[in-house]
Formats: structure tokens, sequence, C-alpha cells
């Protein structure tokens, strides 16, 4: 029928659906799960440590990309982080803008690769640089869950 | 050896909307005109199929289901591969290597329209347990790159319209490319940075489009009446899955990629070598990172060449002729087939109001947007060897 | 040696224990019926069923395509086919769509449409489960069952079922 | 298509390795994906740095609950920096991996890539079932709340009817492939059962059962592919991929005589042709036709013409397709008995060719005299098939 077409919106039909499942609850592996509970129970950051190439990286993960062995150590790290980078956010996973603008960064943290991108807070935008100094505010221990909601955001040192 | 050329090509968009078609008649439609190209029955002439597709883009679980009468496929070899379309096509590039197929299909669709949660869809692409508690639009990954690239390389915000401007200029002549436009500098000045440091004119809007590609084998295409288009080599590569490990400005996947298909096509100096290049550009800085790690320009300077206008339709170099992204729009995952369109236009001196008086070998470079780190790099020729 | 990795069940009564991170996701879709379901979705309004007939093969598409995947051509006309059909096959479902058990079971099945050189539609059939499992429903003739005019919205389920012609014995 | 030159370049399996399937893992898809890919790589006695690409298999999205899933698992598949896709044909998909990863390696441009099929199903709540509400036309189907089980029953009970196959005969097979299982290293579903446990089991959705079935489940499963250059400098006993096939049929499964599956004798076909096989019951020493539910290895037995249409039961019946039989159907225990983690059991089918053409499957150990096995999956909306066929020695 791609020799003639129906042309009238009137007539033509859109169909909604949706292809959603109620909820997804994601394992967090063995050692994902170490990293979530010493936010939870300790407000502390770890890494995942990689024995055979001597580094440290965060996500965590039970392997190294690096050298494709199994990893199964965490190690603490320093939680003073720097910002790599910056923005100012407005519009939400749902595409809808925030009551609020949100500072968000990229931050890094010493001896280890990778790092996290979180909120930033107690700082003014005119204030914000890249390199600047940052650390985690973690929420009350009765309300963390073990997960990285558990920090509320980051700051600068004072 | 066993060449492997395009001798089909078709499609129907692209556009911001499509509701007059179902997504299958869409590709019927793309498909016609492909086979039509090339003069072949899908139903005797094609060895195998591919198609590009990803569920959560379709709106439907295991798409693949609905991949196939419409591109005349039933009972015959027909597959989903899950990549960018460039990369998919590569696919199909290797099974006509195998000696064993003569004629293979690729399709790709975008039916962004119909998506009603994309930033959703999105996020749903992205770690669960380290990179979707934010909740924030996922572009704000491509904000902190861009804000890390002029930091690191002392640019002033402003400068990144450059690319804008040059992009959605070069699409008015392009009559495929909806999203052109006669903007300049000072209509992006003071635009909101929605996405800061980006506005929303940095960031190339969705599309729906419907392609197919049909490729053969030399022997195949000395007997139909085509003018094939030779795939003189192509590579895909992906860095890390996890955003969070990898460099703000990371050159790593697009070197791999650049240095494997100049090697694979003894190209010592791309720049001289090559006549023009069709290079992701779904934001404005993208563009930049793509020309520095496929090193036609030096780390830092892609922006200062911008400026001079090394790149434009007259330039020494030109990219993105067709308007890119950012006047096409990014039909999702189709985006490379897009270019490969282009391209190939180009090269068979069919690109009319756009055509470049010498257009032999194209570069062409696509990346699969974020989260990802997959990119996908071909060079294109109108000659049996470079 | 078979090279088998030891991961780490979870058993059904460790289930809670274990942390997990929850997500709900949100995938929602317009899709565009596009030319031929969009006739067919108001023609089911109407209390019609319409197909598209292929002069090359000569079969009668249901639901209907602009193309014919056999002849790989576009289909030639607009055909009102009959809501009438033989069953070649049905089932009976004593299970939701989650796995969970019915209140209720539901007989669904194959219906082939007559007069249209094998489309089949795929519906809920008013018969008891015993007419299924002994087969008899196999091979007799159903007929559509529909809503109400004014209850009708363009949707498969404008159909309430097929229901057999003939009583079953 | 020029299926009957030789191949230009040879293509080897040297290496096989899995994670044990279960209802539910602990790991993270992403370490799955490892865990597989890290076994094979060990069985083949390889480092991840010779790897040149990598092909992951995986089925839908949903499951996991990751968009794009192919991009995220490319970590787990160690394919940083390499060239690494994904190909998706549904419930096919385990063994499309592999033919998927054989045409990198025939087509020259790759020497050593690693095939991996994951499959995390225990993530999407309230169950996994509901997910699959999706794979149905959005607009003709998908508005009368079918439960996927309705499609392969009605495949079934239209089979069941066309050839007149009672539903004793089909119970067989589960009990053959969950006692195969007792011996597979990974097993979830294994168990000594008898014809009546099957047939009192729960009624799903009639004529379906619960013992019909296989279980959902957790796990991955991956191979290593070689060039001959390469293969040889490995092992000396590599295994051949000698043949691959694959189609589909029309969307309108409601247009199609579900009795019979066409799309698997044209893949069958294709295979053969391309492995020289043209009398595949004498010249295949066992056959891992894809079985999630029992009914469907009869189905699968009679498209790859190791059976005549409906006669396949009377083979189940007479014991041909015992490990001890003629032709041994499933000798790993198949999806019924070992789980069914969607494109990792179909991996695990082509896992069990390798471990069984190098004598390396301990007690499932079959006799080979021809040295031909064949693997087999299926999918989508009852209209996919992939084959491949391998060779020992």
């Amino acid at each position: 029928m791609s020799f003639e077409k129906e042309t009238k919106e009137v007539n033509l039909r859109t169909y909604k659906i949706n292809m959603e499942a109620e909820e997804y609850s994601y394992t967090t592996g063995n050692l994902g799960e170490q990293f979530f509970l010493k936010i939870k129970n300790e407000g502390k950051l770890t890494a995942a440590y990689c024995d055979k190439c001597n580094v440290r990286f965060l996500p965590v993960r039970g392997f190294c990309i690096l050298c494709g062995n199994e990893v199964k150590s965490l190690v603490y790290i320093d939680m003073e982080g720097v910002v790599e980078s910056f923005t100012i956010a407005k519009i939400s996973s749902k595409g809808e803008e925030f009551g609020k603008e949100k500072i968000i960064a990229y931050i890094k943290f010493p001896n280890t690769l990778g790092g996290l991108l979180h909120e930033l807070k107690n700082v003014k935008i005119e204030e914000l640089k890249i390199r600047m100094k940052v650390h985690p505010v973690f929420k009350e221990m009765k309300e963390r869950i073990g997960s990285l909601t558990d920090i509320s955001y980051f700051e600068p040192k004072a | 050896m066993n060449e492997v050329c395009i001798i089909g090509i078709g499609s129907y968009g692209p556009s911001p909307t499509s509701n007059e078609v179902s997504f299958r008649e869409g590709v019927y439609e793309a498909a016609v005109r492909a086979y039509s190209d090339c003069g072949i029955d899908p139903r005797k002439d094609v060895d195998a199929f591919i198609a590009c597709e990803e569920d959560y883009n379709v709106g439907i679980s295991i798409s693949n289901e609905f991949s196939v009468d419409q591109l005349g496929a039933r009972l015959r070899p027909i597959c989903t591969v899950c990549s960018e379309s460039l990369a998919v096509l590569a696919s199909g590039y290797m099974l006509i290597k195998t000696g064993q197929f003569d004629v293979v299909v690729v399709e790709s669709h975008s039916k962004f329209s119909n998506i009603d949660t994309y930033e959703k869809i999105l996020e749903f692409a992205m770690d669960p347990l380290y990179e979707r508690y934010l909740e924030i639009h996922p572009y704000y990954y491509a904000s902190l790159q861009a804000r890390y690239y002029l930091n690191k390389f002392n640019y002033n915000e402003e400068d990144l319209h450059l690319v804008t401007v040059k992009n959605k200029r070069n699409g008015l002549k392009n009559p495929r490319a909806k999203f052109a436009s006669n903007l300049d500098l000072k209509d992006l000045k003071n635009a909101p940075k929605i996405f800061d440091p980006l506005t929303t004119a940095d960031i190339a809007p969705n599309s729906d489009a419907f392609y197919v590609i049909v490729l053969a084998s030399k022997d195949f295409a000395e007997k139909v009446d085509s003018k094939p288009i030779w795939i003189k080599s192509i590579y895909w590569c992906s860095e890390t899955s996890s955003l969070l490990l990898r460099d703000l400005y990371d050159l790593k996947p697009i070197k791999q990629v650049s240095e494997k298909v100049y090697e694979k096509s003894n190209i010592s100096n791309p720049r001289n070598q090559l006549d023009f290049a069709e290079i992701d550009d779904r934001f404005a800085h993208s563009e930049l990172l793509h020309l520095e790690g496929a090193n036609f320009v030096k780390q830092g300077e892609a922006l200062k060449e911008v400026s001079m206008g090394s790149f434009d339709y007259e330039g020494d170099f030109p990219v993105n002729v067709s308007g890119g992204y950012l006047s096409l729009g990014v039909p999702l995952d189709a985006g490379g087939l897009s270019r490969v369109y282009e391209a190939c236009l180009q090269l068979r001196k069919e690109a009319g109001r756009m055509q470049l008086s010498n257009a032999k070998n194209a570069f062409i470079l696509t990346w699969r947007g974020i989260p990802t780190s997959t990119y996908c790099a071909a060079i294109l020729s109108n000659k049996g060897s470079i | 040696m078979q090279k088998i990795y030891q991961s780490t069940p979870v058993k059904k009564e460790d289930e809670g224990k274990v942390l997990e991170i929850t997500y709900k996701p949100e995938a929602k879709y317009s899709l565009s019926a596009g030319q031929a379901i969009s006739r067919f979705l108001n023609e089911l309004k109407k209390g019609r069923l319409i197909g598209r007939k292929c002069n090359n093969c000569n079969r009668i598409l249901v639901p209907p395509r602009v193309y014919c995947d056999i002849c790989f051509r576009p289909t030639n006309e607009w055909v009102y086919v009959k809501d009438e059909g033989i069953v070649t096959t049905a089932v009976v479902s004593y299970i939701t769509v989650d796995a969970r058990k019915a209140e209720k079971e539901q007989v669904v099945g194959v219906i082939q449409l007559e007069d249209t050189n094998g489309a089949g539609i795929f519906h809920r059939i008013n018969v008891y489960p015993k007419f299924v499992m002994n087969r008899k429903i196999f091979g007799k003739k159903v007929k559509a069952v529909w809503k109400e005019e004014e209850e009708r919205v363009g949707d498969i389920n404008d159909i309430l079922y097929f229901q057999p012609v003939e009583e079953l014995k | 298509m020029k299926t009957n030159i030789n191949f230009r370049n040879r293509v080897a399996i040297i290496g096989a390795g899995m994670t044990i399937f279960r209802r539910k893992l602990k790991d993270t898809p992403q370490e799955l994906t490892y865990q597989a890919t890290k076994m094979a790589l060990e069985s083949a006695g390889m480092d991840f740095k010779d790897v040149e690409a990598c092909v992951i298999g995986s089925a839908p999205d949903a499951f996991d609950g990751v968009h794009m899933k192919g991009e995220h698992l490319s970590d787990g598949a160690l394919a940083y920096l390499k060239p690494v896709k994904r190909v998706f044909v549904g419930g096919a998909t385990g063994v499309f991996t592999a033919i998927s990863a054989w045409w990198h390696v025939a087509s020259g441009m790759f020497d050593v890539v690693v095939a991996v099929a994951e499959e995390k199903m225990s993530s999407a709540k309230p169950h996994p079932q509901a997910v699959f509400l999706h794979i149905w036309d959005p607009i003709t189907e998908k508005p009368l709340n079918p439960n996927l089980i309705w499609i392969f029953a009605m495949e079934m009970h239209r089979y069941m009817h066309k050839y007149n196959i009672k539903k004793e005969d089909i119970a067989l097979v589960s009990v053959k492939n969950k006692k195969n299982a007792l011996d597979h290293p990974s097993a979830s579903a294994a168990g000594k059962y008898t014809v009546e446990d099957v047939l009192n089991s729960e009624v799903l959705v009639y004529p379906v059962q619960r013992l019909d079935i296989s279980p959902v489940t957790d796990g991955a499963a991956a191979i290593v592919l070689a060039s001959e250059k390469v293969a040889r400098r490995y092992t000396d006993s590599p295994v051949w991929i000698e043949g691959v096939g694959w189609n589909l049929d029309s969307t309108h499964w409601t247009s199609r005589e579900l009795a019979y599956p066409l799309y698997l004798e044209y893949a069958g076909n294709m295979a053969y042709k391309m492995a020289n096989i043209d009398n595949p019951r004498k010249q295949l020493d066992f056959a891992e036709v894809y079985d999630p539910f029992n009914y469907k290895e009869l189905h699968h037995m009679e498209g790859l013409k190791l059976a005549d249409k409906g006669k396949a039961p009377e083979m189940v019946r007479e014991g041909i397709t015992q490990r001890d039989g003629d032709l041994p159907i499933c000798p790993s225990g198949g999806l019924l008995g070992v789980g069914n983690p969607i494109a990792a059991a179909g991996m695990m089918k082509v896992c069990e060719l390798y471990w069984q053409l190098t004598y390396q499957a301990d007690k499932r150990q079959v006799r080979i005299k021809n040295g031909y096995g064949l693997a087999q999956a299926w999918g989508d909306l009852m209209q996919v098939s992939t084959v491949i066929i391998t060779r020992g020695g």
C-alpha cells in the first residue's frame, strides 16, 4: 500500500503501551554487597583492590578488566575527593525540570581508578572549580539502606 | 581478496515524526527503495539479513520477532545484532568475507517519536547499582565531558557553538536535514544552558528514520546494475561499560578504531589521503573529541581549526557536510547507517547541492551515545582499491 | 575437565537476607499503528474484520499488512472478511499473566478465518474446557461475539470471544 | 549462497566453560558473564589478552533489567577496548552467539574470539513470566493479557492433534532429561521422575503441566573459538565448526501450521549442506536439540529430520534417544534438567558439544562414532531456529 497512504491524522491511530516490569531487584554481588554495607554500617567508602595489577578501582566488582583476574578484596579509600568536572542539572531522568537545580560533579579519589557521580551542596555556583576538594556527607545511620543514596551529598572541605 | 561493497541504499525519512507509518511499514518503504536501487529480489537474491534494533527503542521485547516480513526475509536467515548500526554493518561485511554469502541486507530504524519516556529508558541503560540513583537526565554526563574539554584546553564556553553553527548551516544544502538552520553565534550566546555548558541547540535532536543497505561480494556486484561503493575497512570497539571508570576526555576507543581502519587501508596521513568525514556530532563537543581521537587534528586544537574553517564545506577537510546529527537528527542506533547513506551519495556523485567536487574516499566514525563507549569506524571508497 | 564456576546461589529461604537495590522502570510508548493497523482498529470499532488482499498469491492478510510477506510486493486492496472461522488449536489457561493462579480458567486459541486462504487470529474461545481437553473444538466453526456498539473503542478486545456456531456435545 | 564450497577459514572450538545454573544467583550479570568467560579461557589454556573480539548473547533486556544489555555485559566478557557486540534472536540466541563468533573468525578478521551468553531472570518482579507479556504483538495480541505459556501450549496441542500424540509419550522426554542432568555439575532441575510424576504435576495451561517446562534460571556459559592456525597451537583436539544455519519464519504465527517447524527444516538444511551431511540420522553421533518444553525436543527432532513427522515419540519410547541409545538426544540433561537461563542455556548445549567431542563429559559421555554432534536452539514467536554442527578430532 506504499502507493497510497492515509494522510488524515484523524484516521491514524497511536496505541499506548508500556513494557515495564513492576520492579527490578538487583543483586549486588559478593564484593558489591560488602561495598554497600560498608557505606551503610560504617559510613566509609571502599574500592575493589586487584592485587595482580596493584590498582584500586570504583565501581566495585569481582573482576579486573585490566588483567582479567578475579578480585576478592576491598580496601578503604581516602574519602576526600577531587572534582574532575561539574554541571548544573535542571532536568530529571523523567525529562522534567527539577524544582531546584542540582550541582552534579564527577569525583575521583586519591590513588583510585574511576570515581562517583554525586550532588554537591554548600557551595555557591560562582565558587565551583574543577579540581576543588570535596568530601561526602552521609545520611543518619537509621536512614541508610545500603546504597549510594546513603550519601546525602558531597561538600567542600571546610 | 573477497572485497565487499554497498550496492543498494534505501531510506524513508529522516523526519521529526512519522505517524503515517508503523515501524514495520517504514522499514518496508526503505527496503523497497534499497532493493530497487540495485535491482535485486529479496526473496531470491539475498543470502542473509541483519536487523539492528534494541527492545526498549522499539517498545517490544524480543523485537527480532517483528523484523522479518517487511524485509522480504520470511523463511530466510535473518538475525538481530544489537549495536550501533555501523558496527552491525560490520557483521554483514564479515558474513561476505567468509566467502559463503554473496548478498547481505542490513536494516536499522528509529521510531523515536513513539517513545514517551526516553530519558528513563536511557537511565535504564546505565549501571543499576552505581549510575542511576541521581535521577538526572543522562545527557548531563555529556555536560561534564564538555566542561572538562573546555577547561583542559582553555577555550571559552561560547566557542563550542562554532561546531553547532557549522553543522546546522551545512544542513541547509541537504533536503534530508530537518533540523538544519541558519543560526549564528549571536543566537546561541544567550541561549539558556539547560545542559550547562551546553545549550539545547548544541545537542542533536533525535529523529525517526528507516534505512536499508544492501552489501554484496565483488562477484555479485559485477553481475548487477549498480554503483558499488567499497568498504575498504571497518572496525569497532568498546571501552569499559562503566562510565565512572572512563576518563572524561577519553580518546582510547576512538584511536583504537581509527588506527585499525587506517592500518588496514594503508593510510598514514588521514587528512591528506581521505577526502571528507562523516563524524558523530551528537553533542557539539563530541565532534571535537572525535576529530582529535581519529588524528585529523592535534589534541586540543579541533576547536581552533573549526573556527579557522578547516572543516567547512570549502575547507581543506570537510567534516559533516551532510549537516551531521545536529542537522539530520540522531535516529538512535540507525545513526551509523544514516551516515553511510550520506557518504554513499557523496561518493556516487549524487549529493545534489552539497556535492563535494573531490569525493573519492570517505571516513565515517560513529559512537553509540550515552552511556556507551562503543565506537565504529569505516573507510568507504568509490574505487575498488585505494 | 569441564570448567564450572561455583557462583553464589541464593536459596528461596534466604530471600531478603542478601542486599539488593531496587528500581522502578518507566518504559511507555505511543506506537504508530500505521496504515494497515489503524484501519483494522477503526473497522473493529464498527464491528467488522478487514484484511488486505495480495493479488499475486491470492491471500487475504488479517491483521492487514501493506506488504505481502511471501511475494514482497504491496498488497492490493482492502477486503472485509467474515468474523467466522475454524479452530486450529486451543488451550485452557489456569494462570494469570504473571504466573499466579487465575480465579477462573480461560480458553484461548487460534481461529483460521474463512475464505482468507490461511489468515489466523488469536483470541478467547467461549467453550467448556472439556471440549479443549478432548479436542472436540478442533476443526469446529466459531463466530465472533462483539461488544455492544457503544462500548467498542477500536481495539482487539472489541471482540469479546469466539463462540461455536453449533453446540458441542 | 555458496554453502558447499570448502571453508576458506576453518574455525574450531578450543575451550568451554560455564557457571552453575540456579533459580537465583547473587552474582551480578557482569560477574556471571566474567565467570563463564574465565572458565572458557582456562579450559582453552589462554590468556584474555590473546582474545581479539567478543560476541555476547543475551535474551530480552527486560529480564536482567538493563537496556542495551550487551553494552552493560561487555566488561564481564573482558572486552575492554576490543570489538564486542551482542546478538539476539530470542530463545535461539545461545546457539546463535556461537554462530556469530564463527563468522568473526571465518571472515579472516579475527583469530581468537570469545562467545559468551548470560541470563539473569531473577531480577524482574513480581515474576519473570510477567515480562514475557511484552513479546506479543503490542496491538493485536498483548491487550488479551496473554501468559507466555499460552503460545507454547497452543503449539503443543496442535502438534498432539495433528499426529495424535499422547501426553504419556511427551512426558518421557522430561523423565529422560531430568535423569541425564543428574550427571551435570551445573544442573538445577535434575532428578529421578516418572511419567506419572509429570502427568500428576500442576496443570498450568492445558496441555502444559509444571514438569513439562524448564524452570527460570540465572547463569552464564562461554566458549573460545580460534582459527585453524591458532587452534593447532593450543590443542591437539580442536572441535571444528562444520556447519551453521539459522532461519526465521513470518512474525504472524497465527497464519502458520504450528505442528511442524518449517523454519527449523530450513536452518537444518543450511547447516547440513555446509557440513556435507546428507543423512543426519546416521551421521550424527548425538544432538543437543532445544528442550525448554518436553514436546519441543520431539518437534525439533522432526524439524531436523532426525525423526519422521509425528514419529519422534516412537524413538523416545524405544530408548533410541537415551544416552546409551543409537541417537542420544540431550545427553547434557538439556534445559529441562540443567535449567533455562535462556541464552546461556543455548550456549550450554554448545559447551556440551565441546565436552562430548573431546571426551571430557565424564558420566555423560556418549559413544563417538563419526565425530559429529549438533546443537540447536529456538525462540521468538515460535519462529526461529539456530543450528550448529561440530566435528571432533
